[in-house]
């Protein structure tokens, strides 16, 4: 019941608000379908905190600790970013910048784009997880060209050729799977993961390798690992600022669940430490471009968007080292990366909206004229970077002590990377939160609350991890190995 | 007190963080509320400090007491610890705190950046923060502390964030921070040995029972260095502090200088001989010359600020290096299982750290006095000021004695049993060490003589002469909330550099923890028959010394002297101009300005300095002279670094192009090598 | 491609061979062609190879949702896709001809090259196969690659897209023709999301044409760091 | 040992420096006028300088601060706890234990520091001059000054002052190099550091060459009568800690009375040879320029450090 709530409320929404999405309360209903789903989301987490994993409909659908929480987690962020994107596509409607029409399909697609991720995160299918991901692309590639600018046209177009390109290696990769899974398994279940993950040690150890990497070539697109991220940067930093908070917060998260799914897959077929190596040195990869990129960008947006490709490359790296701790903490690291990170979209909205440009250099003294934006930045910026007692610095502690142990070498470049990531983000985020002011009051209020929601639950989680949430935590590590 | 009422010392600990954090969030509720905020809240921190100082001093002798936090990871809360260490240097906090935060109750105004509230709660915060970082039991708990430490305080350092400048040593400071800390983590992450034990293997305790081979504790140990020296301003990471010592307002800086700075020693102190247990000798003179060049390099640069405050983070920078090079030897004997020696090299540490906690926060809370009373930090626009603020200039002449390294103030005592310490190299089994040691004696006594040379310049300058603005004789005596701080911290120095046995003392269960040995308690009946007053740390033959018979010699000559002269000659005094060299028109320009005091040594180290001079030319109509001095690491390394990082960020850029089939290409590409990688 | 083994294959298997072989000769034909129309057909031609080779299994394994996607695909990629696209074209107004990034011998070679390494990589997995396919996954991958190549190299919005379609063709043909087709509900979302990729596409061309009056990729090139 | 004894020996010590002081000043001057052909100031002059100048009023500049006033005592002070800690009569001062060879060059930094301030405490320029330069030379001369006292105490495994001119007064005779260039640093750093041609010129009066004048230049009366005095102490410490280093025959080691006919006699004659050496090496040589004195110094420091290492290298075998 609960699960069909889940699935079926932003579907309906998505359905509703493609009739009512101009209307005037529509950003309401919006947030009121998300609220549902949340709500929905946490009955069916403390179900399964209470019974267990669930299959469900015919083993299609599969509930288990690795993505209970990130389904909890989606609907939260969902429903947050519902909550800042009222205010704001307001501000933005009133500033010309959006007709009621294009409202209606941002209220339309919000929601489906919701649907899919939580139908990726939930299916058993893995068949069914690539077509949800490919329909998330495909509805948030409406949402990026929102505006309909050439620049947001160019960026949405990017997105979807790459992300389209890339979700073909990884069907390609899935039907690799299935190949060598219906030997084992017949033709009706091979590619439910639950079998898959019972039996993963007889499927065939060459075909798992090629498929792996077809995946991870696929899947990587959409998590934004270097060299696949290209479109990352121009998909943030073009579309409207909610989305630009899914997409990192949530889009990203989900595709890092696929490619964990399959590395499962690959290392219980592989007998070797093929799919860590690859992750670990696309995760690597990723962390050192991306915190090199980051020191010459000029526009918030894109800045925040190629931090996002680090911390994934972080979470990819951790995942790809395995062990308790480093899986435990990737996963936590995934959590707060989206918690965070939305929030600082949400604080860098409005900041370009006080400001009217996206541009570093024309946002200044954020503090002095509304100080709650100014302080969501920057403490959002400095939880992001790593600095206790946020969450994300929880993580890192763990990821990097643990790399000290396990791949020592990996240590300095990790070192280099972050410092060089900080020196970039703080030197930029710096003075447009201090300084003189150049921003002016907005038509509405903005929406703060979302900011120091996630960012209390971040701090939270830097100090405190609640006994349930750790103990899902450490499930899903085991599941991942 | 502690155990009176059932309660351990290390739970008055934690009351106290407790209590800091709550006077912190009292503050935010009332952020502008002036009076509340001056009058009571900095006044209750400044008790809870006191509070602490004394539940440390009495904790010092005992059993280490440990504690569990239920916050922080699963499977890892906060463990806490309460040890000899520890409680020495919460110790030096609280006592500093107390006279500091009375200091910063009479100091606050309400003009400065931001609000009185919030910059209370960070300030707060960043004592709480330090006083956890000092209990912390567990990598975890010390790394949260670490990190909040640096963040409070660089919001303290940008209170006046609307100066680019200040946001730029703000940038620097957490910059070089984060690095640092980044750092550490990498050594706990060697120090936890090989993950057995998962998340349990972050504490301390766990740390403690392992045995790292010589590559991992080499490993651990330099990671430490680094991470520790970036915040303590070991050379080549010290570039933020003269930078951000003069940003922050006044008592920030004193707290930073004096205490935070230690929590780097204590760090240091922490990982090298109480979590690795058999440091390498070569970890020993690696110290040791780090903490040289630092200390030389530190004094050079002092001697050429023009900048009070500026002037004085270099001479911290000195003062951190003297503590390396006490540390580094401390490790050489420890390595050749000389013990007592490595005491007697601890204990000079330790005494230093002390030394340098008072008379530093006492000689950054006078700048700020003086800054408040002239709104200049400038020594060129001062002088003269001891006839107008004499409360300042005479508890500043103290300070500057003690920092200066003269009997028989305290820093003097330190350097001293650093010096003994050096005496006793020959006797190592090294033939190279042997040599280098006479070598680094010398450079430590050159850095000691000059020393003196900054604080003359320091007090001289601001204090004596005559005022070389005319606005200068507005300025005012510091009022009696800053006075009491004052006060205070000019006792602890002349009670650290008269009572040197009494501290010693106390000092050798630090050194009986970390090595083994005391030098109090080793050094036997006969150097104890002398009791409090003769301070012969190995014997009375070998060396000794008494700063009260010192003093009252002193004193004793002086006022015999004065009351000779009364008695036999007549006290007339006339009161005439200065002698004018026959040229009438002298004014208070023609005096030294400090760029002129310095000039000597200017010239004589000229190869460290990085010198631009902008002479004017005979025509010029408003000549110019102009001397900026600056530091060749910048250009050596920052700057290089700097551009290293943006030759890469220039390379990746042309990742990005904005041609879609290049992006396609990539992809492309990735593919086919990975599944050449993967058939091959 | 070991080449003793053709003569014992069943009638079926040689039929599929002939239509993979088909397949990758028609790869390497729109990865030649400079004219967008006859890409168009060869698309086409594409979806009737994949129809029929569809059909073949669909009828040599007797499995009855191959026939539901035999027939997608012929309602699909032969009818619907092409119709869309020449319909597009008309009303865009797009030019005829196609300008490649590289030329097209050049692209020619790497497609060699590349269909050697792809007929290498699957060379293990072929020898595994249980299946009467045995040698068609390395086609498919071979098309999958030159899809991909012809993506790198064209530079203009419409060709591009049909690359990408023909890489769906591609994956496609494997997973029927390899592997005997997929459970039907993920052949049935995977032709859904084709189609409203291609919806979504259309409505994109005309955004795009009207931004910047061409359907040129190489004006999109804006966004980029420097 | 007779506690009582001892303390009246220390006084006599104290007394004696107080004396001998300025009567070595004069020896010095006058040996200086013979050498350079001069007619020779009577060997009292000092004590009748300093008699003139106690009587005279002090000539106070109206911006000098209570500093400047308790400048003169403070330094005069140091001085004489300076001489007091010099073994010159006995080996064992009753003070000895208070301060030991690290000690008493933290006694001179003490003294000059006093007098650098003071002498900026007005505020003109040849003040401020004098107080640079002197700390100029104050910073090389200190840390070769513990050199050489390091050089000593390696030998005699000790700082304390007693315990060094001990162990070196009844070793065997051996040659000790390194004693040998720690000499040569010490009359360095003596010359140095009173205030001596190379370096300075007691009798300048040019200012632009005055380093120690230049410093004390608004001092008057009382004040300078004190300075003066403390100059004249420093030179007599300096003396005989030299020859407590380098020539110690002669120094007893217990404090009888006996031992005092001794040693009185021996430190006289000493002291004698000393002043004629040091005026010889003052007409010998010319005065350097300001900026060559810290090569001077950095040689003396150089030498220093040198006396340690060769110590080290050529003396701990045995």
């Amino acid at each position: 019941m609960e699960f069909l709530l889940v699935l079926g409320l932003p579907l309906l929404g998505g359905i509703a608000l493609a009739a009512t999405g101009h209307w005037k309360r529509a950003a309401e209903i919006n947030s009121a379908f998300s609220l549902f789903t949340l709500l929905a989301a946490i009955a069916l987490t403390l179900r399964i905190v209470e019974h267990g994993p669930q299959l469900l409909f015919e083993e299609q659908i599969f509930v288990d600790p690795l993505n209970v929480f990130l389904v909890a987690l989606t609907a939260f962020v969902g429903f947050t970013t519902s909550l800042f994107s009222r205010p704001y596509m307001r501000i933005e409607h009133d500033h010309g910048r959006l007709s009621a029409t294009r409202l209606r399909l941002y209220h339309s697609m919000f929601q489906l784009f919701t649907f899919t991720m939580l139908l990726a995160l939930t299916t058993n299918n893995m068949g069914i997880l690539w077509v949800a991901m490919e329909a998330a692309t495909l509805t948030t590639v409406l949402l990026v060209s929102l505006y309909r600018t050439a620049a947001s046209l160019e960026a949405a177009w990017k997105y979807f050729i790459l992300c389209g390109v890339g979700i073909a290696q990884a069907l390609f990769g899935t039907i690799l799977l299935y190949f060598a899974a219906e030997k084992v398994l017949g033709h009706d279940v091979a590619l439910l993961w639950t079998h898959l993950d019972a039996v993963k040690g007889q499927l065939e150890p060459t075909v798992l390798s090629l498929a792996f990497v077809f995946l991870l070539v696929g899947y990587g697109t959409k998590v934004g690992l270097v060299p696949l991220h290209n479109w990352l940067p121009d998909a943030h930093a073009e579309g409207p600022t909610p989305v630009s908070a899914v997409l990192s917060g949530l889009l990203l998260n989900v595709a890092l669940y696929a490619v964990v799914r399959c590395k499962v897959l690959a290392d219980g077929a592989l007998h070797s430490n093929l799919a860590g190596l690859l992750m670990m040195g696309f995760g690597l990869l990723s962390v050192v471009v991306a915190s090199f990129f980051l020191s010459r960008q000029k526009d918030i947006k894109r800045l925040f968007g190629y931090s996002s490709i680090e911390h994934m490359g972080i979470v990819t790296f951790a995942f790809g080292m395995g062990g308790p701790v480093a899986s435990f903490a990737g996963l936590l690291h995934m959590t707060v990366h989206s918690l965070t990170k939305s929030a600082i979209f949400f604080a860098v909205g409005h900041a370009a909206q006080k400001c009217g440009s996206q541009l570093i250099e024309q946002i200044r003294g954020l503090i002095k004229q509304s100080p709650t934006v100014g302080w969501g930045l920057m403490l959002g910026t400095l939880a992001i970077l790593g600095m206790p007692p946020f969450g994300v610095f929880a993580s890192e502690f763990l990821i990097l002590t643990t790399a000290m142990k396990a791949q020592p070498w990996a240590t300095p470049i990790l070192l280099i990377s972050l410092g060089v990531a900080f020196a970039a983000i703080f030197g930029k985020v710096q003075p447009m939160v201090f300084g003189e002011p150049t921003a002016k009051r907005l038509p509405h209020k903005p929406a703060m609350l979302p900011v120091f929601m996630h960012l209390g639950l971040v701090l939270m989680l830097g100090l405190w991890i609640p006994p349930y949430l750790a103990e899902w935590y450490r499930q899903a590590a085991k599941l991942i190995g | 007190m502690p155990g009176a009422q059932g309660l351990l010392s290390i739970d008055w600990m934690v009351l106290v963080i407790a209590a800091w954090l709550a006077i912190g969030i009292g503050a935010i509720f009332a952020p502008r509320n002036f009076p509340y905020i001056s009058r009571v809240l900095y006044p209750a921190g400044a008790l809870v400090g006191l509070l602490l100082a004394v539940a440390a001093f009495a904790a010092l002798n005992q059993t280490p007491e440990t504690m569990v936090l239920p916050l922080g990871l699963p499977d890892l809360p906060f463990h806490l610890r309460l040890d000899s260490l520890s409680a020495l240097f919460l110790m030096l906090l609280g006592a500093c705190t107390a006279g500091i935060s009375i200091f910063a109750a009479g100091y606050l105004r309400k003009a400065e950046g931001t609000a009185p509230g919030v910059q209370c709660l960070q300030y707060h915060v960043f004592l709480a923060s330090m006083a956890l970082v000092l209990l912390a039991d567990d990598a975890y708990a010390f790394m949260v502390a670490w990190e909040s430490m640096a963040l409070s305080s660089f919001f303290l350092v940008t209170s006046d964030h609307r100066i680019p400048e200040i946001r730029r040593a703000g940038y620097l400071y957490l910059l070089i921070a984060h690095v640092g800390a980044i750092s550490l983590l990498l050594c706990f992450g060697v120090l936890q040995g090989n993950g057995d034990a998962g998340v349990a293997g972050y504490t301390f305790a766990n740390m403690r029972g392992i045995d790292h081979n010589a590559f991992w504790s080499s490993a651990a140990f330099g990671l430490a260095l680094f991470g520790f020296g970036a915040k303590a301003g070991l050379l080549p990471l010290h570039v933020w502090l003269p930078e951000a010592h003069p940003a922050a307002p006044s008592p920030v800086s004193a707290m930073m200088s004096g205490v935070m700075l230690k929590t780097a020693i204590y760090g240091v102190l922490r990982v090298g001989f109480d979590l690795l247990h058999h440091p390498l000798w070569w970890w020993g003179v690696a110290v040791l010359t780090l903490g040289l060049v630092t200390a030389l390099f530190g004094v050079i640069f002092a001697a050429v600020q023009s900048d009070m405050k500026r002037l004085l983070a270099y001479s911290s920078i000195e003062n951190i290096g003297l503590l390396f090079v006490g540390i580094g030897l401390t490790l050489t004997f420890q390595s050749f299982g000389m013990r007592a020696l490595a005491a007697l090299a601890l204990t000079s540490v330790l005494y230093h750290c002390l030394n340098h906690a008072a008379f530093k926060s006492l000689l950054f809370l006078v700048t700020g006095s003086v800054l408040h009373a002239t709104q200049t930090r400038n020594l060129g626009k001062l002088g003269g000021l001891i006839h107008y603020m004499p409360w300042v200039a005479w508890l500043g002449l103290l300070g500057v004695l003690s920092s200066a390294g003269l009997p028989p103030f305290n820093g003097f005592v330190s350097e001293w049993l650093l010096l003994q310490a050096f005496l006793f190299t020959p006797g190592l089994p090294h033939g190279y060490i042997n040599m280098m040691i006479p070598v680094a004696a010398a450079a430590v006594a050159l850095t000691a003589a000059l020393a003196g040379y900054v604080m003359v310049k320091f007090f001289a300058v601001i204090f004596l002469g005559q005022p070389r603005e005319a606005k200068l004789n507005q300025a005012h005596d510091a009022g009696r909330l800053e006075r009491s701080g004052l006060v205070w911290l000019a006792a602890l120095c002349v009670a650290l550099g008269l009572f040197p046995v009494f501290v010693i003392e106390k000092l050798d269960s630090v050194t009986r923890l970390l090595l083994g040995t005391g030098i109090y308690q080793a050094a036997g009946e006969a150097a104890r028959a002398h009791g409090w007053m003769y301070l012969a740390p190995i014997s009375p033959d070998r060396a000794s010394y008494a700063p009260v018979v010192f003093l009252l010699s002193i004193l004793v000559i002086v006022a015999a002297a004065y009351l000779i002269v009364r008695r036999f000659w007549h006290i007339r005094v006339r009161i005439t101009g200065a002698w004018d060299c026959g040229f009438p028109m002298q004014t208070a320009r023609m005096q030294d300005t400090a760029e002129g005091f310095g000039q000597p040594l200017r010239q004589v180290f000229e190869p460290f300095y990085r010198m631009t001079r902008e002479l004017p030319s005979s025509f010029d109509k408003a000549p110019v002279y102009r001397v900026v001095v600056e530091d060749h690491l910048w250009y050596w390394l920052y700057l290089p670094v700097a551009k290293v990082t943006e030759f890469g960020a220039r390379m990746v850029a042309f990742l990005q192009q904005g041609r879609i089939s290049i992006y396609l290409l990539y992809s492309f590409v990735t593919l086919v090598v990975l599944l050449f990688l993967i058939h091959g | 491609m070991s080449t003793g083994l053709h003569l014992d294959l069943p009638f079926y298997a040689q039929v599929i061979n002939l239509l993979a072989a088909m397949l990758l000769l028609l790869s390497f034909a729109m990865l030649a062609q400079r004219r967008i129309l006859s890409l168009i057909n060869l698309f086409m031609a594409q979806g009737v190879v994949l129809f029929a080779s569809t059909a073949v299994v669909a009828a040599a394994t007797n499995q009855h949702h191959l026939y539901w996607s035999a027939l997608i695909t012929l309602v699909l990629k032969v009818f619907l896709l092409p119709w869309i696209l020449h319909r597009l074209i008309r009303r865009l107004n797009v030019k005829w001809d196609i300008e490649t990034l590289i030329n097209i011998p050049t692209t020619m070679m790497i497609g060699l090259v590349l269909v050697i390494f792809s007929f290498n990589l699957a060379l293990p997995i072929s020898a595994l196969a249980g299946t009467i396919t045995r040698s068609t996954l390395g086609i498919a991958m071979a098309a999958v690659m030159l899809a991909f190549l012809m993506m790198i190299t064209r530079s203009k919005a419409v060709p591009q897209v049909i690359g990408f379609l023909a890489m769906e063709n591609g994956l496609f043909f494997a997973a029927t023709s390899a592997t005997y087709g997929m459970p039907m509900v993920v052949e049935l979302g995977i032709a859904l999301d084709v189609l409203v990729g291609m919806v979504i596409l259309g409505v994109f061309f005309f955004q795009i044409r009207e931004q910047f009056d061409s359907l040129d990729i190489r004006h999109m090139e804006k966004l980029k760091d420097d | 040992m007779n506690t009582a004894f001892s303390v009246i020996l220390q006084f006599l010590e104290l007394v004696t420096a107080l004396l001998a002081a300025p009567l070595l000043t004069g020896w010095v001057n006058q040996c200086r006028a013979w050498l350079g052909n001069r007619t020779a100031p009577p060997l009292f002059q000092f004590y009748r300088q300093l008699a003139k100048l106690f009587e005279k009023e002090v000539v106070l500049a109206a911006n000098a601060s209570s500093l400047f006033r308790a400048a003169p005592y403070f330094i005069f002070a140091c001085m004489a706890l300076a001489s007091m800690i010099v073994p010159t009569l006995s080996t064992e001062p009753p003070f000895g234990p208070a301060a030991d060879a690290i000690a008493l060059v933290g006694i001179f930094a003490l003294a000059r520091v006093f007098s650098a301030l003071a002498g900026m405490d007005i505020g003109t320029s040849f003040g401020t001059l004098g107080a640079r330069r002197e700390m100029l030379i104050g910073f090389l001369a200190e840390p070769a000054l513990l050199m050489v006292f390091f050089t000593a105490s390696l030998i005699s495994q000790s700082t304390s002052l007693s315990t060094i001119v001990q162990a070196l007064g009844q070793r065997e005779f051996a040659i000790y190099p390194s004693l040998a260039f720690a000499g040569v640093a010490f009359t360095m750093v003596s010359l140095a550091e009173n205030a001596r041609i190379p370096v300075d010129n007691p009798t300048t009066h040019l200012e632009l060459t005055m380093i120690h004048e230049a410093m004390i230049l608004e001092y008057s009366g009382r004040h300078l009568a004190l300075i003066e005095w403390a100059a004249t102490l420093k030179l007599y410490a300096y003396s005989c800690l030299g020859l407590a280093l380098f020539f110690p025959w002669g120094i007893p080691e217990g404090t009888g009375f006996a031992n005092l006919l001794v040693a009185l006699p021996a430190l006289v004659f000493k002291l004698a040879v000393g002043g004629f050496l040091l005026a010889l090496i003052e007409t010998v040589s010319a005065k350097l320029r300001i900026f060559r004195a810290p090569e001077f110094l950095g040689t003396a420091f150089m030498l220093a450090v040198l006396a340690m290492l060769v110590h080290l290298l050529l003396e701990t075998a045995k």
